[in-house]
């Protein structure tokens, strides 16, 4: 499916969400209100299993700091169509929490670990979530952009 | 890596393999429960190399931060140079010279070789045979010579910038690399001869380590990796990018789905790796290595995601952009992030001398994992 | 003619004439003890040091060559450094078991070297039972091996114990069948009677297939016995970084390093002996003129000549081939060489009561 | 390296007396022994990162530390003698290089080989999670430059520390000499 076409069906079946076309691919922009309360897993599951999309794979996951929110970024593709979307779920910047994806893509488990370790967001129905980069007893999630290490950090 | 890592149970051990261990090629922590010697669980613990490359990105400029991909992964140097090269010139609208495309894919197919061929050692290596290493560091050594030559580099190279490559290459490039071809095809045959057709390697890799397609997908696994179990996932040929929409190679798939079909992969790789370096190099344009760009280079407002084909599978460069001169925000995913997740998968029911050679066949570079 | 026996002879006559028979046999174990260690020694530095260099060799590199003209001071050098280290012991290891270890690996295959004839008419202990006490003793080593797993208080020395335990007794088997099969053909379990036997001929020679297939086995089994690659399960590097010595260093590691080779040195005699006629030289059936040609050569050439070149078998073996896993390596004995082994027995039984053999 | 051993200024009764050829028989014995350690330099495998691949091209053919007798590298901290920190060292890696490091059997030796391990190299500035040199956690003894350094510097690196060896005293009897003399 061409991004035009995709931009269209993904307008059709998400029409309160805002959707507009990135630089290579369309973007799915959701408030965190809009997916609270497991309603993102049902967003996900649906891009997944509907047969005109297919977006088996989830080839990147990763979190920006805005400073007031956080976004989730989840970059998706279909390995039958080949095409691909970006998901991206605003966050709020005190208690940002999210579901997990864990169980809908399994790749999902070691990279949601990692934005958990390095920005601090908290993924509900996670199996196993701890830090893995860091050590267990680091304080502070380095790359907030509010992060200060004052003792390893020697800045430029 | 669903269930809890939880204690041992009655019979059960656990045991550390690394950070310090031989066969991780690095400093990967495993934690493996064992039952007698068969792995019941296995939780990755990473870290150890973790240098922040993400963090130290945001205060580079887009000429500096290339120069630190090459130490993630540092076997696919020019690849990773090549990826943030090309999402700072997408950004950029550069168009980058025809000669300068060239020299980068077949640069970018000699370090894919070179990098299959340390692969190749190392995990014979893993196997316990011990000589390969040495066979295929003569073949590599050659490639590393033709870098050095004209990147002044040896693994290390930095030499693909914003707009083209660094400098142009050195008079003897072209003969130095048909020197090599003509001794790499003479010699590829050894490799099969030494190794592949074994019969106690084949015993070690076949029907082991199995990894079906959808679990290969759900994953995340890219490369030969996933190549091995069937899944079409080279970025060379379902999002080409650079020359590679019109060169004449074949995408090797595997269907056989454990380590052995992992293992064939990267070994036709290297031999269609070849094929391209082939029709390139005779036919490298005259003109300019590189594109007039400013000195200070300013990504607009945006998000810029690029993707290449590293010998380990698919990277991506992801940059948000503030419209500054260093970016926002850098994320790369790397291959054997994902790889490494399908690790735990893998090996479950396995022996600790099978966890080697799966490991092997995924080829992992640990700081590209840590970043 | 100057030989090991002649020498050892008048040793003897020379010290019986001077002395009573108990100083003598006081003096004379004693100076067999010394000869004992002074070989147990250089064996180990000639064998690392030809390790090093036939691994270079097949790994296309010079190897040692810049301590010592071509490097022969290497091992020497490795062995000395090894016994000034520090003489450390970790904490939480059994103390007692850990220093016994090393000494039990050792002692044992010092013991296997009693009764192998080096020459004619030049060994330690010319006893009657040579084979079954070369086998018997053999399999001592693995209580060092285990011991020193359990004791390094250590998983990974433990897994290499297990596994080291687990392959040296069911290898002893298919090993011990290959040496019966010998033993049938003679019909002696003593070593110089079986190279007696080959005067006219060795049995790799003289016994048809069978014999050969014997002897693939017994290479096959004695290669897993010494825990050499392609199964070297107990220590195997990449999986379980050093197996039972993980925790040792210095002189006690240097103990486990040497008794391996001596190990070699010792299962590969032991192959000489049996297939290849030992100290007998290269005869052809009643040939007189050749055998007594053959016959000019010191009869300590051929025995080491022919075990070094099954030593230098048994590294081809480790610098080629890759590890096998332990479930394989199980299999390959119970599942394929032990029913072999059994089947060539009675074949070679056979061969033996109608005299087929030349 | 000369270091000068100074006489005490009391001899106490019963200390040893220098003694004509004694002396000599004692020196000679340890330039053996320096001798035997300098040409038998067992690294351990250890390689964090990217210098861990010049690590290996320097044991291939072509540039072989085989000939040293550098070949022979253990996998086990036991049974090592050198521990070539190729690569970056981080703060969750620290207390393990440490603990490898105390795990060696004296004598030891430590060569921090390349720019990460001399100082954090390009990773010093705007970084959160790495050790600015190696030095920080165990004493060096030879530094190699370079990013990563070519094999010749490694080779060259181990000369180094051979000669090291050979000229004198180990950094532990150095140590016990300064503390005798009270430094």
């Amino acid at each position: 499916m061409g991004n035009d076409e995709l931009l269209e069906k993904l307008k059709e079946l998400f029409p309160d969400a805002s959707i507009e076309q990135g630089n290579d691919w369309p973007e799915l922009l959701f408030e965190h209100a809009q997916v609270a309360d497991g309603k993102f897993l049902e967003v996900v599951q649906t891009l997944k299993s509907t047969n005109e999309f297919l977006f088996n794979y989830l080839f990147c996951e990763t979190c920006v700091d805005w400073k007031t929110h956080f976004n989730m970024v989840y970059h998706l593709e279909s390995t039958q169509y080949r095409h691909s979307m970006v998901l991206k779920v605003k966050l709020n910047h005190e208690q940002p929490s999210i579901d997990s994806l864990s169980f809908v893509y399994r790749t999902a488990e070691m990279h949601e670990r990692e934005i958990f370790d390095l920005f601090g967001i908290v993924f509900t129905g996670h199996p196993n979530l701890k830090r893995i980069i860091l050590t267990e007893d680091w304080v502070g999630h380095p790359l907030r952009k509010d992060y200060d290490d004052p003792i390893n950090m020697i800045k430029l | 890596m669903i269930e809890e890592i939880t204690t041992a149970k009655e019979g059960e051990m656990v045991i550390n393999i690394g950070p310090q261990h031989p066969s991780t090629h690095g400093v990967l922590h495993l934690l493996i429960t064992l039952d007698g010697e068969t792995i019941k669980k296995l939780e990755p613990n990473l870290g150890y190399i973790h240098r922040s490359i993400e963090k130290m990105c945001e205060s580079l400029s887009y000429r500096q931060f290339i120069y630190s991909t090459s130490r993630m992964d540092y076997l696919s140097a020019h690849i990773n140079n090549h990826a943030c090269a090309m999402a700072v010139e997408k950004a950029m609208e550069i168009e980058v010279p025809e000669r300068a495309e060239y020299i980068r894919v077949i640069l970018d197919e000699l370090t894919r070789i070179a990098s299959h061929q340390l692969w190749w050692g190392a995990m014979a290596m893993d196997l316990g045979a011990l000589s390969p290493f040495f066979y295929a560091f003569r073949e590599r050594e050659v490639i590393t010579d033709i870098m050095e030559e004209t990147c002044g580099a040896r693994l290390t190279m930095n030499y693909m910038v914003p707009g083209g490559v660094m400098t142009d290459i050195h008079p003897n490039f072209v003969k130095h690399v048909k020197d090599f071809i003509v001794q790499f095809k003479s010699k590829i045959d050894e490799y099969d001869t030494l190794v592949t057709d074994n019969i106690i390697f084949q015993n070690r890799m076949k029907n082991v380590g199995l990894l079906s397609a959808e679990d290969a997908i759900s994953y995340g696994t890219s490369g030969p990796t996933a190549r091995g179990s069937g899944v079409s996932c080279d970025i060379r040929k379902t999002h080409p990018y650079s020359l590679y929409s019109k060169l004449q190679f074949e995408e090797v798939i595997e269907t056989g789905c454990d380590s052995f079909s992992r293992y064939l992969v990267r070994v036709k790789e290297m031999k269609q790796s070849v094929k391209i370096i082939e029709q390139l190099i005779d036919n490298i344009p005259e003109g300019d290595f590189v594109a007039k760009t400013k000195a200070v280079i300013k990504l607009p407002k945006g998000e810029f995601y690029s993707r290449a084909e590293t010998a380990r599978g698919e990277l991506g460069v992801y940059i948000v952009s503030e419209g500054g001169t260093t970016p926002y925000r850098i994320k790369f995913r790397s291959p054997g992030f994902s790889n490494l997740s399908a690790l735990n998968h893998m090996v479950k029911g396995y022996k600790i001398g099978d966890l080697v050679a799966i490991m092997g066949t995924l080829d992992l570079v640990i700081p590209d994992i840590d970043r | 003619m100057l030989s090991f026996e002649n020498i050892s002879h008048g040793l003897h006559n020379w010290l019986s004439a001077i002395m009573s028979e108990t100083p003598v046999v006081l003096i004379e174990l004693t100076l067999v003890a010394l000869a004992a260690i002074t070989l147990f020694a250089a064996l180990g530095l000639i064998l690392v040091y030809m390790e090093r260099k036939v691994a270079a060799v097949i790994q296309i590199r010079k190897g040692p060559n810049r301590v010592g003209p071509m490097g022969i001071f290497q091992t020497a050098a490795d062995t000395l450094k090894l016994v000034m280290k520090e003489n450390f012991m970790p904490d939480s290891v059994d103390k007692f078991l850990y220093k016994l270890a090393p000494f039990v690996v050792m002692i044992t295959a010092m013991l296997i070297l009693a009764p192998m004839p080096f020459a004619q008419g030049f060994q330690i202990w010319n006893i009657n039972i040579g084979v079954f006490y070369v086998t018997a003793i053999s399999s001592i080593s693995v209580i060092g091996v285990l011991m020193a797993g359990w004791a390094s208080n250590n998983k990974y020395s433990l897994l290499g114990a297990m596994r080291s335990g687990a392959q040296i007794v069911s290898y002893e088997l298919s090993a011990g069948f290959a040496i019966l099969s010998i033993v049938a053909l003679t019909g002696s379990l003593n070593l110089n009677d079986i190279i007696l036997s080959q005067q006219d001929g060795w049995w790799i020679f003289k016994g048809h297939i069978p014999v050969w297939i014997a002897f693939v086995i017994f290479m096959i089994a004695v290669t897993a016995e010494t825990n050499r690659a392609p199964f070297d399960m107990a220590e195997a590097e990449s999986e379980l970084t050093g197996g039972f010595h993980t925790e040792y260093g210095g002189m006690r590691f240097a103990l486990f390093f040497l008794a391996e080779y001596i190990n070699i040195f010792i299962v590969c005699g032991i192959g000489a002996t049996l297939f290849f006629g030992g100290w007998m030289p290269f005869h052809i059936g009643h040939w007189e003129g050749f055998n007594h040609v053959m016959d000019y050569i010191p009869s300590s050439i051929w025995f080491f000549g022919k075990t070094f070149f099954l030593i230098f078998v048994i590294m081809w073996f480790r610098w080629t081939f890759p590890r096998l896993r332990i479930d394989q390596l199980l299999n390959l004995e119970w599942k394929y060489l032990l029913p072999i082994s059994l089947f060539n027995l009675l074949l070679i039984t056979v061969i033996a009561i109608k005299g087929w053999h030349f | 390296m000369d270091v000068k051993i100074t006489q005490p200024s009391l001899p106490f009764p019963g200390s040893i007396q220098d003694t004509p050829g004694g002396g000599i028989v004692l020196s000679k014995l340890d330039d053996v022994i320096n001798w035997a350690r300098s040409n038998s330099v067992w690294p351990l495998t250890f390689a964090t990162s990217c210098c861990g691949i010049e690590m290996m091209s320097a044991a291939s053919a072509k540039y072989d530390f085989s000939r040293f007798g550098f070949e022979v590298a253990r996998a086990t901290p036991r049974q090592a003698d050198v521990i070539i920190i190729a690569g970056t060292i981080v703060n969750k890696m620290a207390p393990v290089l440490k603990r490898l490091y105390d795990q060696m059997p004296d004598p030891k030796y430590v060569i921090a080989m390349g720019a990460c391990a001399i100082s954090g190299g390009p990773f010093f500035y705007n970084t959160y999670s790495v050790v600015k040199g190696a030095d920080h956690i165990i004493p060096v003894d030879v530094y190699i430059a370079g990013c990563p350094p070519r094999p010749e510097a490694l080779l060259h690196a181990l000369i180094t520390l051979q000669e090291k060896i050979r000229s004198g005293l180990t950094r532990d009897q150095i140590r016990a000499q300064f503390s005798e003399d009270g430094k």
